[in-house]
């Protein structure tokens, strides 16, 4: 990450030195957002789709990625804090900002309690702990139809303007703007806190928990910590998903949701929060594309192309993409 | 700035006025064309086209166009945005389909707003049709398939029943629209589970079912794999050999299933709004209509029954409005609309804007080589029970 | 006294099921190491070869179970070759669970295609099929084949891997690959045959099970967690300890359904996490 | 003054057999220790007792004069017991600096810093430079630890041991598994240790003990059989039984 900082400053000058690469990552995903915005005026409510479950990705690649837990159990938070925004906003919270911390804080809560069960164990027994952890908040989903909805859905809830101006439109220009910025913070913080002294050492408890212990590091309590702003993470994205859709349903705990958001991570490359970010971008469209264009054998192709990935960029796609522009540079400076 | 709202403005308003210009008019249908329940979007498709190769693909000058695309499984965040670029990007002027309740509710608020009818193909909970004015439903609810249950229960002479119905809303429906009606007759609920949605293995509720004491069972699952293994678990606890009846809706015996149930499932009663096998000029037609676009005489059901009446309905608003967008027109003249559907009479409730229809009790039998849902006996003009209180 | 009997029949026959469709998986990640998310697509597979013999071909169930296990090792050989080969050794989790999910869509995708989305029925024989009186209650008959299956598997395995040199050789490679191939152990044929194992344990798991858990297209999706839990619940490449797991959770699954089915799911994945908690290691696995 | 470290009666069995029995020694303020005795002594398994990775059967442990007996293994490092593992373990996806920098940030409470950069502060840049200049790694200094030579991850094991800065230090087989010729690097950077820390080297290797250490124990069969200068520990009868009967077996298997 260090090298990236240095080649990214090189770059962008006259920024003071502590914020160089956080700014021009802020800078560059609000402008592909605009381009995004130019070019598909009439695909707003997809690319607001996938960017609430770019953030469940992103929060499974804080503590997958970065603190080396492998859990499948990642959408309980995210539907959790969805469902509390739903709640939230019936019992008259409409205003979107005060419901995204109302998304962040279940989040964060939810992450806690998942960090202090799945991060407990390691390896198997972690990965199930995960599972059954997921299963159990989905089955509880299901039964409390009273906060839920149950299988129909919690639905009926109409959040106000954002900021009291811009209003929830049907080209979903406010869904998306709204969830861009979010995006834009969000990450430019995640830059940050992955480089901090809190973030290096998850990657290093992630490498070596053992390690990580002998030099003095409390490994158990940090992952519970860690856990809690990937649940922040996590929250913001089932806050949106549930601010934009006007619905929350089982889907959004399921661990079909866990499943996919770890292929997304793993597709796009575990570690690096530009990984996930492309991983979520990149199967969503390519979801999207084949889902229209061949909807009856897209399962086919989805798993043929996952097959190919794994051959021919087993660290995932950004690591590919990464390796190939160091060698391309080389080639470069070697001429 | 200044070019960029102008290009965003242009933009906006080539997408508005080019819909009063087109003499295309377009469809959405959301349905799910991939994942477990793919057949039942397949359906969708196979009764729209087969409406389309019986009426032509044009209503007065004006082109319909049909558009597919796949909601998977109940995720609404999907829809929506699948409902979105349907009428935004594709500039559709109707939305259909919706297997699942959630997507149904996901896209109801975006209807006003983009002045779009929705008929609903299958979703089945009766409070979808609240949720928009414009929306109107060619399928059926819990409630209207399962009263007529209740009353078939009382009629063979059932006291106790034990209900067994998926944990899951139209699970609910089911239950409750049963228990309300039969203890309203006098009958005995005697025991009520609620059954785990994704569980394959019904020995131990069998074995409770047993236990209460019941001498009918009613039961609705979703159709699929647990249906198969329910109605085995059934026989093969010695709770057929026992005496103790089986009634449910039509959904644990889609004919699709049947041959996989085989020989064991003679006899299922069930109650539902189509069996393949009805018997009717109307049904004859559309089954013939039905192999011309490819649909293969085993998997045919009851959601293309609800897409070839659905694309009445839209051809009927097309006509009404003459293509224009005009929502309000559209949904006020299939109101108390009233034809001959394969399935029998049926009419739209101006009240509810849903589907009026017979209900049959039919049993499971063998014609030939092929297995039927054989109908015995008929509930004429069932309103959706779940809203008519 | 006759209610607990009852349950406990079911609870045995349902671990059964769990046990002869998990034991290959088990295998698979004890021996071979890889986290084999694509076991229900190859016990499914097996199923089909089996519903074909039996509905079409119209060979009998003994017949019909022996092509399906034979089939399916057949089927999936190249796969060994073309694709888990790169997995054995590979200890990034990441490429496996990507790779193996890739493949269950995969293979989910052409079933689809080719066989329909409807449940393939696996007819047994007509002393198996109905209900059997056991006195007190009356049992589905193919129970009896289940709990006997089971029981066979178990001693089978057992002596294969603790009791041939087979067995031995495998342990071996499994602790230190690299000191089984300087005692010219040929690991990846061992490899190879440890894959054919598994493949072949899971169609007969596939066929076996299939009165509780119906063969059709998703079957390799729909069952994938069930099986993931009972093997790290026993612990990997623990004969006894999936047979535990089996017993334990099918009768954690039975008793919440018989007593509170409003609550199926949530007993059994509670008594995951406490068997888990209590357990970290498997219920009788790991020797570290 | 209390003693550093001070063992009393520290046992631990496994099962029925008894890995340790009852060894008791102190480390003093600049002690140079090493600790040797055959294969299967137990050496690693007292080293584990020490560090808290595992828990003693008996006896007791003071660090410092307080007793950390149950304590685990994290809290024994914040109070100055600070090991180098006998196979590398190192934080491997990581650079070097990172290594170095996180154990810094942890002794200086800087860890949970959520939003600052991790080896850029100044204080924290300083000093990792510092120690990379010492152990001689500073060219590495962004290189990944997966990358590293052996011998050069074995210096990264003792810069990280420096960064914590600590009172007691446990050397566990600083040179196994390194090419001769540069063991002379491991060996600069041990004498390079400050002074007033005591340091616990355990060696397979006994010239290199004996180089070394001002004090040496001896361990057989769990038993401490022997605390003296290398020279009392050289004259010994009972050491010489114990491991060269040993140490001939060693070389039979070998």
């Amino acid at each position: 990450m260090t090298a990236i900082g240095t080649t990214t400053a090189a770059g962008a000058p006259r920024l003071p030195g502590w914020v160089r690469y956080e700014v021009t990552a802020f800078a560059v995903v609000t402008a592909l957002g605009l381009i995004g915005y130019l070019v598909f005026p009439f695909d707003l409510a997809l690319l607001t789709r996938i960017i609430a479950v770019t953030f469940l990705v992103l929060s499974l690649d804080l503590v997958t990625g970065y603190a080396g837990v492998v859990t499948l159990g990642q959408a309980a938070i995210f539907g959790v804090a969805a469902y509390a925004v739903g709640n939230a906003c019936l019992a008259g919270i409409t205003d979107p900002v005060m419901l995204l911390g109302v998304g962040i804080i279940a989040g964060a809560l939810m992450g806690l309690v998942s960090g202090v069960l799945i991060s407990r164990f390691s390896a198997l027994p972690q990965l199930v702990i995960s599972i059954a952890f997921g299963q159990l908040v989905a089955a509880l989903a299901n039964k409390l139809a009273q906060f839920t909805g149950g299988s129909d859905g919690l639905a009926g809830f109409a959040p106000s303007a954002v900021l009291g101006v811009f209003e929830f439109d049907i080209f979903g220009r406010t869904s998306f703007g709204f969830s861009l910025v979010v995006l834009a913070v969000v990450l430019a913080l995640l830059l940050r806190f992955v480089q901090s002294p809190f973030g290096l050492m998850c990657r290093g408890i992630r490498d070596d928990a053992l390690r990580a212990r002998m030099i003095g590091t409390a490994v158990y309590p940090r992952l519970i910590v860690m856990y809690g702003v990937s649940g922040a993470v996590a929250g913001v994205g089932g806050a949106l998903s549930a601010i934009n859709v006007g619905v929350v349903s089982l889907h959004s705990v399921s661990f079909e949701m866990s499943a996919e958001a770890l292929v997304m991570l793993v597709v796009g490359g575990a570690g690096h929060l530009l990984g996930a970010v492309f991983g979520s971008i990149l199967f969503q469209i390519f979801g999207h594309f084949v889902g229209s264009t061949n909807p009856f054998h897209w399962m086919t192709i989805v798993g043929g192309t996952l097959i190919l990935i794994t051959l021919f960029a087993p660290k995932g796609l950004y690591s590919a993409f990464a390796s190939a522009m160091a060698k391309f540079r080389k080639s470069r400076v070697s001429q | 700035m200044h070019s960029l709202g102008r290009i965003l403005g242009a933009l906006v308003a080539s997408a508005v006025v080019s819909v009063a210009h087109a003499d295309t008019i377009k469809v959405g249908v959301i349905g799910p064309m991939s994942g477990p329940y793919a057949l039942f979007g397949q359906n969708f498709k196979w009764g729209i086209d087969a409406w389309v190769a019986e009426n032509g693909d044009t209503v007065g000058d004006h082109k319909v166009e049909f558009i597919f695309r796949d909601e998977e499984s109940p995720d609404p965040a999907k829809s929506k945005a699948l409902a979105q670029e349907l009428i935004v990007k594709d500039r559709v002027q109707y939305l259909a389909g919706t297997y699942f309740t959630p997507n149904a509710m996901a896209a109801a608020p975006l209807l006003a707003q983009g002045k779009v009818p929705l008929v609903v193909m299958n979703a089945a909970t009766s409070s979808i049709v609240e949720k928009s004015p414009y929306i109107v439903r060619t399928s059926f609810t819990m409630w209207q398939n399962t009263v007529p249950a209740a009353k078939v229960a009382k009629d063979m002479g059932s006291d106790k029943v034990a209900i067994a119905v998926s944990d899951y809303g139209p699970g609910h429906d089911a239950r409750d629209a049963f228990k309300a009606t039969f203890e309203e007759m006098g009958g005995e609920v005697v025991e009520e589970v609620n059954m785990p949605l994704s569980t394959t293995d019904f020995g131990p509720i069998m074995q409770r079912i047993k236990d209460s004491g019941a001498d009918t069972i009613f039961t609705f699952l979703p159709s699929g794999p647990p249906t198969l293994a329910f109605v085995k678990a059934y026989i093969d606890n010695g709770l057929k050999a026992d005496g103790i009846k089986l009634l449910s809706t039509g959904d644990v015996v889609t004919e699709p299933d049947l041959p996989a149930i085989g020989e064991a499932g003679l006899g299922i009663l069930s109650t539902y709004h189509y069996a393949v096998s009805h018997d009717s000029p109307e049904n004859a037609a559309f089954l013939e209509a039905m192999k011309t676009v490819g649909a293969k005489p085993g998997e045919v059901t009851m959601t293309a029954v609800a897409a070839y009446d659905g694309a009445r309905l839209i051809y009927e608003m097309i006509e009404a409005t003459d293509g224009k967008q005009d929502p309000d027109t559209a949904i006020e003249a299939v109101k108390g609309m009233s034809w001959a559907s394969p399935r029998g009479p049926v009419s739209i409730d101006p009240q509810t804007r849903h589907i009026k229809q017979n209900v049959y009790l039919r049993e499971v039998a063998k014609e030939g080589d092929t297995f039927i849902n054989k109908e015995t006996q008929t509930f004429e003009a069932q309103p959706d029970w779940g809203l008519a209180e | 006294m006759i209610t607990i009997l009852s349950i406990a029949i079911d609870a045995l026959a349902f671990g059964m099921v769990l046990f002869i469709i998990s034991i290959g998986l088990s295998v698979m990640m004890g021996l071979a190491r890889v986290v084999n998310l694509a076991h229900g697509a190859f016990a499914m597979i097996g199923g089909y070869i089996a519903s074909y013999m039996l509905r079409e071909a119209g060979a009998g169930f003994a017949l019909s179970t022996l092509v399906a296990v034979l089939g399916t090792i057949a089927i999936l050989m190249p796969l060994e070759f073309l694709l888990y080969r790169r997995l054995y050794r590979n200890a990034d989790a990441f490429r496996q669970i990507l790779m193996t999910i890739g493949l269950t869509f995969f293979i989910i995708g052409i079933t689809n295609t080719v066989f329909g989305p409807t449940s393939k029925p696996i007819p047994l024989p007509e002393a198996l099929s109905g209900p059997l009186d056991i006195g007190f209650r009356m049992v589905p008959a193919h129970y009896v084949l289940v709990i006997a299956c089971g029981a066979i598997t178990a001693l089978g395995l057992w002596f294969l891997l603790d009791k041939t040199q087979f067995g031995t050789r495998i342990r071996a490679t499994v602790d230190n690959a690299a000191m089984a191939e300087s005692l010219g152990i040929r690991t990846e044929i061992l490899y190879a045959a440890t894959f054919a194992l598994a493949v072949g344990l899971a169609a007969f798991g596939g066929v076996l099970g299939a009165q509780l858990l119906p063969i059709e297209p998703y079957y390799a999706l729909r069952y994938m967690v069930i099986f993931l839990v009972v093997v790290s619940v026993g612990g990997a490449g623990s004969i006894l300890g999936a047979l535990a797991a089996s017993l334990v959770l099918g009768l954690a699954s039975t008793a919440g359904k018989y007593m509170a089915p409003e609550f199926g799911d949530f007993f059994f994945y509670l008594t995951v996490i406490l068997v888990v908690f209590i357990f970290p290691h498997g219920l009788l696995g790991a020797r570290k | 003054m209390s003693a550093l470290l001070q063992l009393d009666d520290v046992s631990m069995s496994f099962g029925g057999l008894k890995v340790t029995q009852e060894v008791s020694f102190t480390l003093q303020t600049g002690d140079r220790v090493g600790l040797i005795g055959p294969n299967g002594a137990g050496k690693t398994t007292l080293v584990n007792l020490v560090t808290g990775n595992l828990n003693p059967s008996s006896g007791r442990i003071l660090l410092q004069g307080e007793d950390v007996t149950h304590t685990g293994i994290s809290h024994r490092v914040r109070h100055g017991l600070v090991r180098t593992f006998q196979i590398t373990r190192l934080f491997q996806t990581l650079s070097v600096a990172d290594n170095v920098a996180l154990a810094l940030l942890q002794r200086k409470g800087l860890a949970m810093g959520f939003l600052s950069s991790a080896t850029q502060r100044p204080e924290i840049r300083d000093e990792w430079t510092r120690i990379l200049q010492v152990t001689g790694l500073e060219s590495r200094a962004y290189d990944p630890v997966s990358v590293l030579a052996y011998g050069e991850q074995r210096l990264v094991e003792i810069a990280m041991a420096l960064a914590l800065k600590p009172k007691v230090l446990l050397l566990d087989e600083p040179a196994a598994g390194i090419p001769h010729e540069e063991t002379h690097r491991v060996l600069d950077a041990i004498a390079a240790l400050p002074a007033d820390i005591a340091v616990l080297m355990i060696e397979h290797d006994i010239d290199l003990v004996f180089r070394f250490a001002s004090r040496v124990l001896v361990l057989a069969n769990g038993k401490l059989i022997c605390d003296g200068t290398p020279d009392t520990v050289a004259a010994n009868d009972e050491v010489r039984s114990a491991y060269l009967g040993s140490y001939a077996n060693d070389r039979r298997s070998a």
